[in-house]
C-alpha cells in the first residue's frame, strides 16, 4: 500500500525545569519588564488561589475550581493576546482571566453562587465561564467566524481540557474552524486528569496535540509548565490567525496539583508519588530560577510581592463578602430585553416570598 | 403585491432584512448554492455572497454554537435546522447558553439570532422528518418560540424574531410550506411577537391550536358552523412565551376550550394551556377542557401520519363533546 | 436492617443486581475507583471488576449512543449521566433511538437499560448542576421517567427500573441523598413502577408532587395540619408515564389540587397533571388548581437558589388560597 | 522544534478503473464463484435502485436514497464480515444489507413508510437505517464493548458518510473505540458530497482515513469503487479486531452517481461533467471487466442475471405493494413491552378514527 499523507506533531519548551534555558529564547524574554509582569501575575494567581480554597473550607465560598499549577499555561497563553481579542475559558483559567482585565471578586462572585460574576467590567467580549464541557470550543469558532466575515484581524482563544477533547463539540469546533480558515486557536490544557480519568482512559493517542490532525489544522505540544513555551507557541499561532492562515491547536502539558474542585478528593484515585512528582516541574518554581539568574528578581522583591498579593486578595474577599445578596428581581429582570407579561407577573410574586426558602 | 407561499414569503423576509441590516448572516446545511432542502434561502447567496450566506459542515451542535459565536460578536445570524428532528445535537447549546447568555452574564453578552427549522409532518417525508418539538424548547426559559400558520405571518413573525434582541426559534409547518398563496406587501412590516392571531370569532367554544394544524381546525370550525355551532378559533403563533390573557378572555366569552396540536400530548404546549386556564379561568369553564394532540408515541413513518395527526373528525368530535356536556 | 441513606441505598440496589445478574453493566465519567461523584457507585469497580464497571471518556452523548450498543447486544446498561444539566449531549440518541428503538423495529431491538442522573438543586453546586429536566424526558413518548422521594423507593424503584425491559430514565433528587436515613431489608425486592405513592391521607386538598418537593411539602402538610387542614400528599413517582387514576380519584375525594415541582412552570410536568385533571376530574374541582413550581427562568446562582425552589410558605400559601375560593 | 509524534495514511488500491490488476490480488480473489456471487449482488442492487427510483417517481414509494456507485463498498464491505457480527447503516447501504439477508421487500416497506420494514428476517442483530447523521457511530462502539466485555472474538462494522465525519458522534465513536481497543470498524463512504455540500466545503483534510489519528487508532483509505480493495481492507481490519487489536477506520473513496435522494436535483449544485467523469470508474464496470478477463464471466451470463434480477425485484415490488398498510394499533403496539395504561386508552381512542385523517 502506498502512503498517501503524512503528519507529525512538534514540541516547544524553553526553560527546563529547573529554569535553564534549552535553546534559544525567543525574542519576547528580552523584555524584563513585561517578564516580571509575567510572574508578579502568576504569584497573584496562586495566591488567591489557595485564598479561594481556604474560604470555601470556611463556608464562605462554593464549590471552587482550583487552577494550581496551570499559571504558566493561562497566563502566557493571554500574554500573547491582544486586548481586542475574544477569551473563551472553561472554569479555571484565572490567570488568563486576570491578564485581560478580569477581577479577583468576580471570581469570587461567580464561584460564591452570584450571576454578577460574569458580569466583567474588562475584556467584556470575552465570554464567561463555560461548565458544561466542550461547549465553549464552538464560541471560539463562531466569533472567529465574525471575525473574517468582517475582515478584522482579531482571534478567539479558547480552552479546553483533556477531558473535553473527548466530547463531539471539540471537534466540530475544530473541523468548522479549519475548513473556513477561521482565526481561531484552542489550546488544550493536559493536566493529565479529568476529574478522577486520566488521560490514557481518556483517549488512545500519544499526544491530545494530533487530534489537529483530524481538521487538516496544526498542531502542536509545548510544555505547559514554561510560561515562554507557552507565550512563543500561542504568539505564533495568533499571527498565523490574524494573517489568514486559520486556526491552530496547541496542548500544554502541564499537571493538577490540585484537587479537582473542593468538592473532590483525588487521594480517592491517584498516588500522592505522582503529584509530589509532578511539584518538581510546576511553572513558578522554574520561572522564578530562571529571573533570579537574569538578575531580573530576588528574594527581597519575592517578599514584597507576597505581601503585595496577599494584600490584593484580602481587599478582593473583602469586596466580595461585602457584596450584598441581589433581590429576587435578579431571577428574572435578564431573561429577556423585554420581559413577557406573565415572566413579570412572576417575578413580582417571587418579591413577596423572598429569602421563604429554606437555608 | 405578489401572492406567495409561506416559503416564499419565509425567503422575501430573509431577503428584505438582508438588505436592510448588513449584520444579518445565514447559515446551515445546504442553504447556500441550493437554496434549503426546501428552498427557504433559493437565490440569497447569489445575492449577498458567500460570507453572509455560508453553508456549514454536517453539524447541528456546531451550527448552534457557531451561531451563538456569531450573535456574541454583534452579527445576526440566522441558522437553518434542516428538520425539527435534528435538532437534538444543538440542545446543549441551545439550553445552556443561548436561552440564558443574557441572563447569566446580567446582558453583558445578547444574542439577538434566529434558528429556523420546519416543523411537524403530513408530507410523507421520511423517519425522523416530521416532529413536533416545540414543547421541548418552549419549556427552556429565555427562549421565544415562533410558529407562524400563513405567509403573512411567516414574513412578519419572522422579521420580528430577526429584529428581537433575544434568540428566537422560528417552527415553519413543512405542510404549510406551499399550501396557499397569500398576498404580502414585501414592505419590511413585522408583526408582534407574544401575541395570539384570531383567525375566527365565535360564541360557542374556543380552540387554540397553531401551526399547520391552523387547517384542520379552520375546517373543523366550518363545519360546525354548517350546524350552527361557532367556533373561536386562535392562532398561538408564539408559542413561548404564551399570551394566557387573550385565551382567558375567549374562554370568559365561549365557556369551552379545545387545544389542538400535532406534537405528543404529554407535557405538551397543550397541557400548558389547560392548565393555565384551569387556575385562572376555571369559573369560565362550562365544560372539561379537550385536547386533541398527536398521540404519546413516535410520529409513525407515514402510512400512518395522518393517523397520528389530528384530524378534522377528531377535532369535531372532540368540540360536540364539551357542547353536550 | 440497615439505616441507610438514599445514596447508599442506591449503591445496595446495583450492588444487589450486579451480583444476581450478570449482564448489568455500570458506566458513566468518574464511576469507577472515584465511586461517582456522589458515591453512589462507591466499591462497585473493586468488587465487580473494571470490565463491568468502567469509567468512559467525557461524553454524554457517547454515554447513551455505547448504552444502546450494549443494550442491544442483550446487556443491561446502568449509565449515570454526572449531572442533570449535562443529559443535553445526550437527547439526540435518547430521543431519536432510545425512545423508540423498539418501536421502529417493531420489538426486534429492545432496550434494556437505565440512565441515571442527579436531579435538581439545594446544595449550593455551581452552574448547570442543579437542572430539573423531568418534562423534558417525560415528552419523549418511549420512555419511562422516575424519581425516587426516599432511600427505600430508591432502592425498590431502581431495582423495578433495571429489571425494566425497556429505557429508564432515573432521576436522584440531590438534596435528598443524604437527608435521612431509613431501614431497607436489601433482599433485591423492587417496587412497582408506573403507579403513585401515597405520603399522606388527607381531606381538604391534593398535594402532587415528586423528588426533593416532597421534603417542603410535607412540611407543609404538618403545618397545615395544625390548624386543621388536612392535606393528601401524592408521590408521583413515575414521573410519565403517569398514574393519573390515584390523582383523579384523590381529587374526587378533596376536590382540591395544588401540584408542587421544582422545574421551570412552562410545559412541566404539573401542567399535564392539571389539564388532564380538568379534562377528567373538573366536576370534582372546587377550585382552580395550582402549580407551586420554580419560576420560569434559570436556575439561579445558589445564593438565591432558595428563591427559585417553592418554599414551605409558597405551598402553605397555595393550598390556603384554594380552600378560601 | 522536535517531532515527538509521526503518522501517516495509507491507500490501498488492486483494480484500476478498466479492472486491471495493479499488484498482486489477495487470496479471496481466487475463489470464483465468491467473486461471481458478490458481482450478481451487485448488479442485483444496481436493478433494485432503478426500480426503487421509478417507484417514487410513480408515487408508489416515498422518498428514497438512491445507492448508485456504493455498490462495491457496501457489498464489499459485508462480505468481509461473518453472519453473527453486527452491522450498523446510515440508509443507503443496502448492497451490505442485502448480503446480510435483508430483503428488498424490508427496504421498499421502509421507505414506503411502514415500521415493518426495520423488522428484518435475518441479520437480526443488526441496527436498523439511522436517519440522524453521525448518531450511529456510538452503537457500533456500544455493540463492539458488549463483544468485548463478554470476550467474543465478533465485531460491529459501521458505515458512516463523508458529510456525517462533521459530527461530533463520529469522533466520540473513534475515540471511545480507540480508548477501550473495541473491536468496531469504521467505513467511511466518501461519496464527495453531503446532499449538496461538497467534500471540499465539509473539512480541510487532505483525506478522512486521517481523522483516525485523531483517535490513535488506524485510519486507512481505499478505492471504494475497487471491491477487491474494499474486501481486503475491511477484511484485515476485522481481523485485527476479533485478535484484540483494536478498531480501524477506512475511508472508501467513490462517487454518489445519483441525486442526495429522490427529493434531491443535483443538477442545482454540480456539474455534468464531474458526473459524467466519475461514470467512468464506477464499480460494476471494472468488476464485470476484471470477471470477463478472467473468463469467469461472459455477455451471455450477463443477459441472464440482468432477467434473473428483474424478475427478483419485480417479485419483492409486488410484496411490497401488497402489503397492507399496518392498523392504526401499530402505533401503539411496540412502543413499550408493557402498555402503560394511558397509552392503551390513546390506542382505543385512535382505532375509532383509523383513516380519518387527510391523505
Ligand atoms: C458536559 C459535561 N459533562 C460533565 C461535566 C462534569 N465535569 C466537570 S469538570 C469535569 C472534568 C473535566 O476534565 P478536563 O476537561 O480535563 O478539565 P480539567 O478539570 O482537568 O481542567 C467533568 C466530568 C461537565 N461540567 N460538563
Ligand atoms: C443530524 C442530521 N442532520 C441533517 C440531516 C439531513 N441530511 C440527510 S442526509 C444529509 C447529508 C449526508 O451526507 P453524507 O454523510 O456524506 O452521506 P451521503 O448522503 O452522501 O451518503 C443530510 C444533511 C440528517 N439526516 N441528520
Ligand atoms: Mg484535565
Ligand atoms: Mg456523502
Amino acid at each position: 500500500m502506498k502512503t498517501i499523507a503524512e503528519f507529525e506533531v512538534k514540541y516547544c519548551q524553553f526553560l527546563d525545569a529547573d529554569g535553564k534555558a534549552v535553546g534559544k529564547l525567543p525574542p519576547f524574554t528580552q523584555d524584563a519588564a513585561e517578564l516580571v509582569k509575567m510572574y508578579r501575575l502568576m504569584t497573584l494567581v496562586r495566591t488567591f488561589d489557595t485564598k479561594a480554597i481556604n474560604l470555601q473550607r470556611t463556608g464562605k465560598l462554593g464549590t471552587y475550581a482550583s487552577c494550581l499549577g496551570h499559571e504558566a499555561t493561562h497566563v502566557g497563553a493571554a500574554a500573547a493576546m491582544r486586548s481586542d481579542d475574544v477569551l473563551v475559558p472553561v472554569y479555571r483559567e484565572y490567570g488568563a482571566q486576570f491578564w485581560r482585565g478580569v477581577t479577583m471578586t468576580d471570581v469570587l462572585l461567580y464561584w460564591g453562587g452570584d450571576e454578577r460574576g460574569n458580569d466583567f467590567k474588562e475584556s467584556r467580549q470575552d465570554f464567561a465561564w463555560s461548565v458544561p464541557i466542550g461547549s465553549q470550543m464552538l464560541h471560539a469558532a463562531g466569533a472567529a467566524m465574525a471575525m473574517k466575515i468582517r475582515g478584522e484581524t482579531r482571534c478567539a482563544l479558547a480552552f479546553i481540557g483533556d477531558g473535553g477533547t473527548s466530547q463531539g463539540a471539540f471537534y466540530e469546533a475544530m473541523n468548522l474552524a479549519g475548513a473556513r480558515a477561521l482565526p481561531a486557536i484552542f489550546v488544550i490544557v493536559n493536566n493529565k486528569w479529568a476529574i478522577s480519568v486520566p488521560i490514557e482512559d481518556q483517549t488512545a493517542t500519544a499526544t491530545l496535540a494530533q487530534k489537529a490532525i483530524a481538521a487538516g489544522i496544526p498542531g502542536v505540544q509545548v510544555d505547559g509548565n514554561d510560561i515562554f513555551a507557552v507565550r512563543h507557541t500561542v504568539a505564533e499561532a495568533i499571527a498565523a490567525a490574524r494573517d489568514g492562515k486559520g486556526p491552530t491547536v496547541i496542548e500544554a502539558v502541564t499537571y493538577r496539583l490540585s484537587d479537582h474542585t473542593t468538592a473532590d478528593d483525588a487521594t480517592r484515585y491517584r498516588k500522592e508519588h505522582e503529584v509530589k512528582d509532578a511539584w518538581k516541574s510546576e511553572p513558578l518554581l522554574r520561572f522564578r530560577a530562571y529571573l533570579k539568574s537574569t538578575g531580573a528578581w530576588d528574594d527581597a522583591r519575592e517578599e514584597t510581592l507576597k505581601a503585595e498579593c496577599a494584600g490584593l486578595v484580602d481587599a478582593a474577599v473583602e469586596e466580595y463578602l461585602h457584596t450584598p445578596k441581589q433581590s429576587t428581581d435578579a431571577m428574572f429582570d435578564f431573561l429577556f430585553a423585554r420581559l413577557p407579561k406573565s415572566t413579570r407577573e412572576q417575578r413580582d410574586a417571587a418579591r413577596r416570598y423572598a429569602s421563604s426558602g429554606a437555608h | 403585491m405578489a401572492k406567495v407561499t409561506m416559503i416564499e414569503a419565509i425567503n422575501r423576509a430573509h431577503a428584505w432584512e438582508m438588505a436592510h441590516d448588513s449584520t444579518v448572516v445565514v447559515l446551515g446545511e445546504d442553504i447556500g448554492i441550493n437554496g434549503g432542502v426546501f428552498r427557504a434561502t433559493a437565490g440569497l447567496q447569489e445575492k449577498f455572497g458567500t460570507e453572509r450566506v455560508q453553508d456549514t459542515p454536517l453539524a447541528e451542535g456546531m451550527i448552534a454554537g457557531m451561531s451563538i459565536g456569531l450573535a456574541a460578536q454583534g452579527l445576526r445570524p440566522i441558522a437553518e435546522i434542516q428538520f425539527m428532528g435534528f435538532i437534538y445535537p444543538a440542545m446543549d447549546q441551545i439550553a445552556n447558553h443561548m436561552a440564558r447568555m443574557r441572563h447569566r452574564t446580567r446582558g453583558r453578552i445578547t444574542l439577538p439570532l434566529v434558528m429556523r427549522m420546519p416543523h411537524g409532518g403530513g408530507i410523507h417525508a421520511p423517519e425522523h422528518h416530521s416532529e413536533s418539538l416545540e414543547a421541548m424548547l418552549a419549556h427552556h426559559p429565555g427562549l421565544r418560540v415562533v410558529c407562524p400558520s400563513s405567509p403573512a405571518r411567516a414574513y412578519g413573525l419572522l422579521l420580528a424574531a430577526i429584529r428581537d434582541p433575544d434568540p428566537v426559534m422560528f417552527l415553519e409547518p413543512v405542510r404549510l410550506y406551499r399550501l396557499v398563496r397569500q398576498e404580502i406587501a414585501d414592505d419590511g412590516q413585522a408583526l408582534p411577537l407574544d401575541v395570539c392571531y384570531r383567525l375566527r370569532e365565535g360564541n360557542d367554544a374556543t380552540i387554540v391550536t397553531w401551526g399547520a394544524m391552523t387547517f384542520e381546525t379552520l375546517r373543523a370550525a366550518d363545519q360546525l358552523q354548517k350546524d350552527g355551532v361557532s367556533c373561536e378559533v386562535i392562532d398561538l403563533a408564539t408559542l413561548s412565551p404564551i399570551d394566557h390573557d387573550t385565551i382567558l378572555e375567549s374562554v370568559a366569552k365561549t365557556g369551552r376550550l379545545i387545544i389542538v396540536h400535532e406534537a405528543a400530548r404529554n407535557c405538551g404546549i397543550g397541557a400548558e394551556i389547560a392548565a393555565t386556564v384551569a387556575e385562572h379561568g376555571l369559573y369560565d369553564l362550562q365544560a372539561p377542557i379537550k385536547r386533541v394532540t398527536g398521540y404519546d408515541t413516535p410520529m409513525p413513518l407515514f402510512r400512518l401520519e395522518y393517523d397520528y395527526i389530528p384530524s378534522v373528525a377528531r377535532i369535531i368530535d372532540a368540540v360536540r363533546d364539551t357542547l353536550t356536556e
